[in-house]
């Protein structure tokens, strides 16, 4: 049976060639949330979400205009981004269900012919955008209250900059995720880019972090590029970069509608490429084979940074932009395989990657990629839900993670080697960090059923074997998920058990190194962990809100937008599991044969598959990094923070963990084959532009004295001389003209 | 005008019954030509300055012999008329000439004119 | 016959005052003595006014006398005042010394008796009609200045330089009389109408004999020696270097003058109407090389140069070749506008060329070292607008102006060049023009960059200003000209265009006269119509 | 003759006539004040002009006055202005003062010479924007060397003379051409058989200019790009620029990168299109390509330069060229665009030479290998700095985000086969997405140079020259003057990026007009290939050859 699932074609059609259902027309659904859509119909007040951070970003540098010494950037920027955030609070419980815009002010209107490109600072409101702007706000606010007690070392211009640049971040996020045309998508997509530079850089006397912040930005601006094109394309075709009226646009219905029909023949190829630029952008900015190699470095930047950006909100708008632009992706043939194919390439090369590493930031850097992978997979996968779930979920742990990363990293002097840390968690005040650490990894390897990254997860891999074709993936992604395990594991066997154990870092804050003693996070910092653990443990109840109708509360924030789109097989074993009726559907529902595993539906196949998986991966962590026996717990041996039985089975596997550490050299690949080159070619240019370019010019400069000096002799001074010249010229002149004169006669 | 060149015509053929011929003209041309492709070659060649200028005398006269010849040719006073003045002109000239020799001589105990080559370039 | 004494009057005037000044340059009282420059100012003054009433002749070019002759007499003038002082100085000194004034050792009268002599041939070369008048015009106009320059400096290369110039002017003058005597023959008159009649005839009986266009040539290029186009140039650089600097302003503006006028003459008598609007081809084939070669050689050895007397030696040669681009365009079709006429605007541009380089040269005149020795080189003007800002200044807007940087007068003379090129077709000897404006541009930079813009050089002889205030006054007025004509040059334009009115032969006898008079009045007519309809585009 | 006009001369003359009395007053430190009194009295003038201004016929020569001068030459001194005029105006009134202000320490010695120059520079810019006579306008364009040329010469660091002379001659030769393929235009619409008078008068010529044969116009085009392109700097011929802006003192390289660059692209605006219509349109495609080898080239040139001046200057070319890919599309996004970029980058590119002038008086050197980490010595030098690249690497927000966009865009949408041709306005040459595609790497490289640039500078650990002294008057950080001089720019650039519509809405008339006449005259000229192709599916279509390319052939 699998076989023959395997067997089935590897692209869309399949997947989406089907009549479509008592809806007549797949655009259907989205003819119909375009129809609702109110135009400027919202409250004005929604424009504090975006404009309140922007105030901050304002305020916070005039702090540091006025050279403000104390904490009141955190405390503003928290205060502002709380109301921000009770303030999408209220636009969810508001919202009923119909898509509006909120006009702000107008930007962007070039009028010609009949046609005009129009983009104003307006926001568009949908169920996807509460989705995700409740959790970028939210995130901010905590992790900003946590910074204003990480950053504490800083405090002055440094403090007023990060701040300043945090509020920047969150309005561009805020405008790249409300943003109701894709321009002001940009805005936001490169405004995040400009902060996460800035933010990266933070350290800017470090000559790596503004090397990684270089990076950062160039990276992405591939990426941008990929986008612009996108959207120009986008334009150029539809004639319109609203996101209203391109949902409306009969031309994209009647796209879809001969897509849900796998007629793709009758899809212009322009049409169809402005999904795959679109992917690009996403590539970039969401840190994908091949454009990832910025994240992992990113990590020069302070923690909360990392969390925030690098973990929680910036990085899954690369997500975000395909959920939004889903329809799109519908009617491009190979798009979707693409996106499906590419993300679960860099899940597994990110945590083949993080396995290696030690410096236990970077193997979170590395997890997040991994597991943006998944949500790639996921939106490839037809399972937008899937992937937006995740999102959210890894949106919590994640950052719990980092910022318990963080804290230690704060406390021990920015000690960040897994090897010179040991039994953290039995350190005094540390116990909170270790407990919410352990909650952080349990979901991100996703033990079955107590955590809420297990049911994100697992819906995606499910995804993968029920969709005809794409069960190798499925298999790809369990593997990872074992690996995921194992190195998160890995991280708290080695540094938060096991015998006490610190070496402290580089950066004493004005600590005397000599006789250093790590000091525990303050209240801030705890509160914020407890918050996020208790969150991301509570989102578990998220799969089972509203399950049968959507897949979980997450699946019914998606499907009302124009992200909606539920795989058939899904939707239909859904139904067969959960024994309750197939429910309505949006979007284009297929009924082809669900694939099956080991002769049982997928989904339950995979809970124990996926399951069981964690657990071996968390065994296996346990087993050759765990500490000796801690009450006959830990089947592991270490007993000293820097030695474990690891190191052994390192040496027997040859260059393959020194290959690993060294991120399979892909950005010595990268310097090689592209950066290399371009610099050459630079110099070059440069040699060209000076020696042949201004060569000529100066050669037709020195012409006319070179001329002179030949004919100079001329002037001799001999009387006799110039009496020849003039003689000679005379007769010289005359038979020159006879000549000409001769030809004019023969050509007449 | 007219009335002109009515005169002269007939005062032409009181002198000169009939009018000369090309086959007539063309050794007066030649000569003259001559006249003055050998005075330019002087000019070029001869270093001392009197003969230089007396070369230039040469030419001079052949445009005048030219003049003349045509004058025949076209049963005209003009061209004897210009004869005249080139004759005043030369004279004046030759009178310039020799002054400016003299000058330069005194100055340098020479009159080649390849002695004076400071100005250059 | 009084015709032709009604338009004489200019010259008869110069002539009296060319005798007067013989006689007072000689005269034993001081008084009387510098009473000569004044003379001639006079006379020139009466000859400006003379010249003013002069009427049409029934030439090709019927309207051309008065402007012609009040140009001469004006800038005549200009360089009258700059010539001041160039004679006779250590003389006067030793007077002032007590010795005796020895009449013999005297230059003051012939030096300006041959100055008044020169113009004379110039204003007659300007009223000529005939091609003995034309010759003699043309001889009395050079000669004289044969010996002003061996005359007007104490030192050897005064002479060397009136020798060079001396010999190979009469080698000139033998060709183009060679020229002359082979174009009697062909046409059987010195007549220039005449000549232009028979002329007519023959291009429409089957072209106009050889011997004719071969005497044309001959007669074309040896005027050409007078306004120094290659390849009778040789001698330019030489002669300006040795000549006094008054007397080189005088040798930039007056043969060349007069060898413009000259070749007007003489071009007009084969006329530019063969294939469309041309000269016949040998004659402009002639032209175009001869004006493409000078603009250059004159441009190019210019770079080389670090005497600024020879560099504006060199661009006068330049702007002769600039000056046969109008030629070559010639008059456009008759009562055809200012901006196709290409003889009105080389009239123009002997106007403003003859402001602009007499400015450079007067200022250039003002300075001189110690030992008497003229300011020459590059260092000496180096600074020259913090020690001596109206000069300095003279000199940069002149320069300026002879780079033909708009919206300098030199630059609305180049323009006319331009338009009359381009509507003659001539696009390729503009695109030369073009270019070698830019290489121009170079040594002129080279020139302000010294006066203007660097600082004055610790120089081994440093120059001190000439006691002669005329010379500065010359200066300063020339670029006042500079200046202020690119504002009011309408007149001038004007001026010029109705002067080079031109009157085709036609090839019938009879009718010429009457045409050449109706012709001559409908173009003044047609002028005006012609420029209200073509200007008057208000915006709205 | 009412207000207007009077403001526009006042424009002219004011400068000029400050100009003359620091030229001749008597003590030195005058100059400074009466050149800033004049430059910031000058933007009243504007203002007013600005009220006064009709936007709603922005095509309109407003505020027009003509007067004969030379009447035989048909020259009349006319001036007024339409929209894109104006905003040039605008953009050239406010950096006076701005430039003004920069130099005030920078300069020590000969003032008068400095700050007249300064002035008349002013005054001539202002006569080329304003210019409604073809000559008037060359005259200015021409003008417009000298004072450069003086600054540069006399206020120029060590290799100033061969500057002076490379940037004079180079363009002194090209606007040569340009003058003889003006007049010939001149020439052409003299003829009875069109306008049959001698005109400069720009509208006119402009009437009748598209009657010419499609060699003559080829001509001509070459004729004017000869001038325009070297101005501008079109990549071949941009050598010029990275000496002059080198040697330039700081306020010469910001006039140059702020106005002077811009003639060049107005005067292809203005001149090259509507005067050779049909040869623009043909020769459209490979000015783009011109146009994108320069950005990339030119990019890549600034990624590996140590001058960090050369860096910007080499950047200019770079960024130029989005300018002139926007007008060789020849639709109105790309000329929109285009003009959008001029004004824009005269403002982010003005700022950068802004600061790296700053840093040079205090630092005195542009070697960015001696100097490193300024951030934490000058955090409001630093801010700026940052801001300005951002500003110039186009970020949205900011002013060169909407000009990029609108160029890129234009040459995606002037595909011959994506044009809906039917549609008026959404015409343009046959260009299309490949053109694209390469023009947006530059965005990638400009990012590259750029945060090379600022974290080589800004950022890293701090490093300064080893003879490096505290300068005598000038704080460490940016003073009060200085901050006053950068902050008109800053805000500018916010403003344009955040409120390009206003720019959009005022120039849309003139745009429209010009793209419409291009297009009648190629539509003309044997019917544009792409109605045909427009009836026909318009989605899946190659590129079609468009029909009428001729090969400028010789005249004779």
């Amino acid at each position: 049976m699998m076989t023959s699932s395997l067997l089935n074609t590897i692209s869309l059609p399949a997947m989406l060639s089907e009549p479509v259902g008592d809806h007549g027309g797949a655009s259907a659904h989205l003819a119909q949330l375009a129809g609702e859509i109110g135009i400027d119909t919202g409250p004005k007040w929604i424009l504090l979400i975006v404009f309140l951070p922007l105030l901050g970003f304002v305020l916070n540098a005039l702090y540091a205009a006025m050279g403000n010494k104390s904490k009141l950037p955190a405390w503003t920027t928290v205060g502002l981004l709380g109301i921000a955030f009770g303030a999408t609070l209220t636009m969810f419980l508001q919202y009923d269900g119909t898509p509006y815009t909120v006009h702000a002010f107008e930007w962007f209107n070039l009028h010609y012919g009949e046609k005009s490109i129009v983009a104003n600072f307006s926001f568009y409101i949908d169920k996807l955008t509460i989705l995700w702007m409740l959790f970028v706000t939210g995130l901010a606010t905590l992790i900003a209250l946590y910074a204003s007690e990480y950053m504490a070392h800083d405090i002055g211009v440094g403090y007023c900059r990060f701040f300043s640049a945090f509020g920047l971040f969150v309005f561009s996020m805020a405008c790249l995720v409300m943003g109701d045309n894709l321009f002001l998508l940009y805005l936001g997509w490169e405004g995040v880019g400009l902060c996460s530079y800035l933010l990266i850089g933070y350290f800017y006397k470090k000559p790596s972090a503004v090397a990684a912040a270089k990076k950062a930005f160039i990276v992405n601006r591939i990426g941008d590029l990929g986008l612009a094109l996108g959207i120009y394309l986008i334009f150029v075709h539809f004639g319109t970069v609203q996101f209203a009226e391109l949902f409306q646009s009969e031309k994209l219905h009647h796209y879809i509608n001969s897509a849900a029909v796998g007629d793709f023949s009758a899809i212009p190829g322009q049409a169809q490429w402005i999904a795959l630029l679109l992917m690009v952008g996403a590539f970039g900015k969401s840190a994908q084979f091949p454009l990832y190699v910025w994240l992992p470095d990113a990590m020069e930047g302070p923690t909360p940074v990392s969390a925030l950006i690098h973990a929680a909100t910036m990085v899954t708008a690369g997500v975000y932009l395909i959920a939004r632009m889903y329809p799109l992706f519908l009617v491009s043939e190979h798009a979707l395989p693409i996106v499906a194919w590419i993300g679960t390439i860099t899940a597994l090369l990110a945590a083949t990657i993080g396995m290696a590493q030690f410096d236990i930031k970077r193997i979170m850097a590395y997890s997040t990629v991994s597991q943006l992978g998944y949500m790639f997979a996921g939106l490839g996968l037809l399972s937008t839900t899937g992937a937006a779930f995740h999102v959210l979920t890894h949106a919590f742990f994640k950052a719990l993670l980092f910022l318990a990363c963080g804290a230690v990293m704060h406390g021990f002097a920015g000690q960040l080697d897994l090897r010179k840390l040991s039994g953290v968690s039995w350190m005094k005040g540390w116990g909170i960090v270790g407990i919410t650490m352990l909650v952080g990894c349990m979901n991100l390897s996703g033990l079955p059923y107590i955590t809420s990254g297990f049911y994100s997860k697992d819906m995606i891999i499910a995804e993968a074997f029920v969709t005809p074709g794409y069960s190798a993936i499925g298999w790809i992604l369990i593997i990872t998920a074992i690996m995921t395990a194992y190195y998160t594991f890995r991280v708290f066997f080695r540094v938060f058990v096991g015998p006490k154990h610190s070496e402290p870092g580089e950066d004493f804050h004005g600590d005397d190194p000599t006789h250093f003693h790590p000091h525990a996070p303050g209240w801030a910092v705890n509160t914020v962990l407890v918050v996020l653990a208790t969150a991301s443990m509570l989102a578990i109840s998220l799969a089972y809100i509203d399950k049968e109708a959507n897949h979980g509360w997450v699946g019914s924030m998606v499907a009302d937008s124009t992200a909606s789109f539920h795989s058939p097989y899904a939707e239909s074993l859904a139904a067969a599991h959960d024994g309750g009726e197939a429910m309505v559907v949006a979007g284009p529902v297929g009924t082809a044969a669900p694939g099956e595993l080991f002769g049982m539906n997928p989904h339950e196949a995979m809970i124990l598959i996926a399951g069981l998986g964690a657990i071996f991966g968390l065994l296996v962590a346990a087993y050759f990094h765990g500490p000796k026996g801690w009450q006959g717990l830990f089947l592991g041996g270490r007993t000293e923070a820097s030695k474990c039985r690891m190191d052994a089975v390192a040496k027997r596997m040859g260059p393959i963990p020194h290959l690993a550490e060294n991120k399979w050299f892909v950005d010595e690949i990268y310097a090689a084959i592209l950066v290399t080159p371009l610099r050459v070619l630079a110099h070059i240019f440069h040699w060209f532009d000076k020696l042949a370019l201004d060569g000529v010019v100066n050669l037709f400069g020195f012409l006319p004295r070179v001329f002179a000096w030949i004919i100079r002799p001329s002037q001799s001074g001999v009387l006799q001389g110039y009496a020849v010249s003039m003689a000679g010229g005379l007769a010289v002149l005359l038979f020159v003209v006879l000549v000409i004169v001769m030809r004019a006669g023969g050509a007449a | 005008m007219m009335i002109r060149a009515l005169e002269s015509l007939q005062l032409a053929q009181l002198a000169f019954p009939s009018e000369m011929p090309d086959s007539v003209l063309a050794p007066y041309l030649f000569v003259s030509a001559a006249m003055f492709a050998i005075g330019l070659i002087g000019f070029l060649t001869r270093k001392n300055m009197i003969i230089m200028f007396l070369c230039t005398e040469l030419m001079f006269q052949a445009s005048g012999l030219a003049l003349i010849a045509f004058g025949r040719h076209h049963l005209g006073s003009d061209g004897q008329t210009f004869v005249i003045f080139v004759l005043c002109v030369a004279a004046a000239e030759a009178a310039m000439a020799l002054a400016l020799v003299v000058l330069l001589f005194r100055h340098r105990e020479s009159l080649s004119a390849s002695a004076w080559k400071e100005l250059n370039g | 016959m009084s015709e032709k004494l009604a338009i004489l009057w200019p010259e008869i005037f110069l002539f009296i005052a060319t005798c007067l000044v013989m006689i007072t340059g000689q005269w034993p009282s001081r008084a009387i003595r510098l009473l000569t420059p004044w003379i001639c100012a006079i006379a020139l003054f009466i000859a400006f006014f003379a010249a003013m009433g002069s009427p049409a002749t029934s030439g090709m070019f019927p309207a051309i006398v008065p402007y012609a002759k009040m140009l001469i007499a004006g800038v005549g003038m200009l360089i009258l005042l700059l010539l001041s002082g160039t004679v006779d100085r250590q003389l006067e000194a030793d007077v002032d010394n007590g010795k005796p004034f020895l009449s013999i050792r005297s230059n003051r009268g012939e030096f300006y008796a041959f100055f008044m002599f020169s113009l004379t041939g110039l204003m007659l070369t300007a009223s000529a009609d005939d091609l003995i008048w034309l010759f003699l015009a043309l001889e009395l106009t050079s000669l004289p200045t044969y010996i002003m320059v061996a005359i007007s400096t104490d030192e050897k290369k005064s002479l060397e330089a009136a020798v060079k110039y001396f010999f190979l002017g009469a080698l000139g003058a033998a060709t183009f009389l060679y020229g002359f005597a082979l174009i009697y023959g062909a046409t059987g008159s010195t007549n220039l109408s005449e000549i232009a009649t028979v002329f007519a005839t023959q291009a429409e009986t089957g072209g106009i004999s050889s011997t004719g266009m071969i005497g044309l040539l001959i007669a074309v290029i040896g005027v050409s020696f007078k306004i120094a186009a290659v390849p009778m140039h040789f001698y330019t650089p030489d002669v300006y270097q040795g000549a006094a600097t008054p007397v080189a302003a005088m040798l930039a503006f007056v043969p060349k003058t007069a060898g413009f006028l000259a070749l007007m003459f003489l071009l007009g008598t084969v006329g530019w109407s063969f294939s469309g609007n041309h000269l016949p081809v040998e004659l402009e084939a002639t032209l175009w090389i001869m004006a493409a070669l000078t603009m250059t050689v004159g441009n190019i050895l210019a770079l080389l140069q670090t005497s600024v007397k020879r560099i504006l030696a060199y661009s006068s040669i330049a702007h002769s070749g600039y000056m046969l681009v109008g030629l070559i365009a010639g008059p456009g079709e008759p009562g055809g506008p200012f901006y196709q006429n290409g003889i009105a605007a080389v009239l123009f541009y002997l106007l403003t060329y003859g402001i602009m380089t007499t400015g450079v040269f007067a200022v250039l005149a003002s300075f001189e070292h110690r030992n008497g020795k003229e300011a020459d080189e590059m260092d000496d003007i180096r600074g020259m607008c913090k020690s001596h800002p109206m000069l300095g200044w003279t000199m940069v807007i002149c320069t300026f102006s002879m780079l033909g940087f708009p919206p300098l007068l030199g630059f609305m003379g180049k323009l006319g060049l331009f338009t009359s090129g381009i509507a003659a077709g001539q696009y390729a000897l503009i695109v030369i023009l073009g270019i070698n404006s830019a290489i121009a541009a170079c040594y002129y930079l080279r020139i302000i960059a010294a006066a203007y813009i660097d600082d004055s050089s610790k120089a081994s002889s440093p120059v001190y200003p000439s006691p002669f205030v005329a010379r500065k006054f010359v200066a300063v007025l020339s670029a006042f000209f500079v200046l202020f004509l690119l504002v009011f040059a309408q007149p001038l334009v004007n001026g010029a265009y109705h002067a080079a009115a031109f009157v085709p032969a036609s090839a019938d006898h009879h009718a010429q006269s009457e045409d050449q008079t109706t012709g001559s009045e409908e173009i003044v007519a047609i002028e005006p119509a012609q420029s209200a309809d073509a200007l008057d585009h208000p915006i709205d | 003759m009412n207000l207007g006009p009077l403001m526009i001369i006042l424009l002219i003359g004011a400068p000029v006539l400050s100009a003359l009395w620091i030229a001749f007053s008597k003590r030195e430190d005058n100059a400074y004040t009466v050149a800033i009194v004049t430059s910031i009295a000058m933007l009243f003038p504007a203002f007013k002009l600005i009220n006064h201004f009709d936007f709603s016929h922005g095509a309109t020569a407003q505020f027009g006055y003509s007067v004969s001068w030379i009447e035989s030459l048909g020259l009349r001194f006319s001036i007024g202005m339409d929209s894109v005029s104006l905003l040039l105006i605008l953009l050239t009134v406010l950096l006076g003062p701005i430039v003004v202000m920069a130099s005030k320490t920078a300069i020590v010695k000969d003032k008068r010479m400095y700050y007249a120059w300064l002035m008349v520079l002013q005054g001539a810019m202002v006569g080329v924007f304003a210019a409604q006579d073809l000559l008037l306008f060359y005259i200015c364009f021409e003008f417009t060397l000298l004072p450069m040329f003086v600054l540069i010469r006399k206020f120029g660091s060590t290799n100033r003379v061969a500057a002076s002379i490379k940037f004079f001659l180079y363009t002194f030769t090209g606007s040569m051409l340009t003058l003889a393929a003006m007049v010939y235009v001149v020439w052409f619409v003299a003829q009875p058989d069109q306008f049959g008078a001698w005109t400069l008068d720009i509208k006119t010529l402009t009437a009748y200019a598209g009657n010419m044969s499609s060699a003559e116009q080829g001509w001509v085009l070459l004729g004017m790009l000869a001038g325009f392109a070297v101005k501008v700097p079109l990549f071949p011929f941009h050598t010029w620029l990275p000496l002059a802006h080198t040697e330039a003192p700081t306020a010469g390289s910001v006039i140059l990168a702020g106005v002077l660059l811009k003639l060049g692209t107005y005067g292809i605006y203005r001149f090259a299109i509507p005067l050779a219509p049909e040869a623009f349109f043909t020769y459209a495609p490979h000015i783009a390509v011109l146009s994108i080898i320069g950005i990339i080239y030119a990019g890549l040139i600034c990624w590996v330069q140590t001058d960090i001046k050369k860096l910007v200057a080499y950047s200019s070319v770079s960024h130029l060229g989005f300018a002139v890919l926007g007008l060789a599309a020849l639709n109105v996004t790309g000329l929109s665009g285009s003009i959008l970029y001029m004004l824009s980058h005269g403002l982010s590119t003005g700022g950068l030479f802004l600061m790296i002038g700053f840093m040079y008086e205090r630092y005195h050197t542009r070697d960015m290998n001696s100097v490193s980490g300024l951030a934490s010595k000058m955090p409001i030098w630093a801010t700026f700095m940052v801001f300005f690249a951002m500003a110039s690497v186009g970020l949205p927000g900011l002013n060169g985000f909407p000009s990029e966009v609108l160029c890129l865009i234009s040459s995606f949408q002037s595909d011959a086969s994506w044009t809906a041709a039917g549609e008026p306005g959404a015409w343009g040459s046959s260009l299309g997405p490949i053109f694209t595609v390469f023009a947006g790497t530059g965005m990638i490289i400009a990012a590259m140079y750029l945060l090379y640039m600022v974290g080589k500078i800004c950022f890293g650990p701090l490093k300064e020259p080893e003879d490096h002294h505290a300068h005598e008057t000038l704080p460490t950080d940016l003073n009060a003057r200085e901050i006053l001089t950068l902050s008109p720019l800053a805000i500018g650039c916010i403003l344009f990026g955040l409120q390009p519509t206003l720019l959009l809405d005022a120039v849309s008339e003139p745009v429209n007009n010009t793209v419409a006449l291009v297009e009648q005259a190629n539509r003309l000229e044997s019917g544009d290939p792409r109605i045909e192709h427009a009836e026909t599916d318009t989605t899946h279509g190659e590129i079609v050859p468009v029909s009428n390319t001729h090969q400028g052939g010789s005249h004779e």
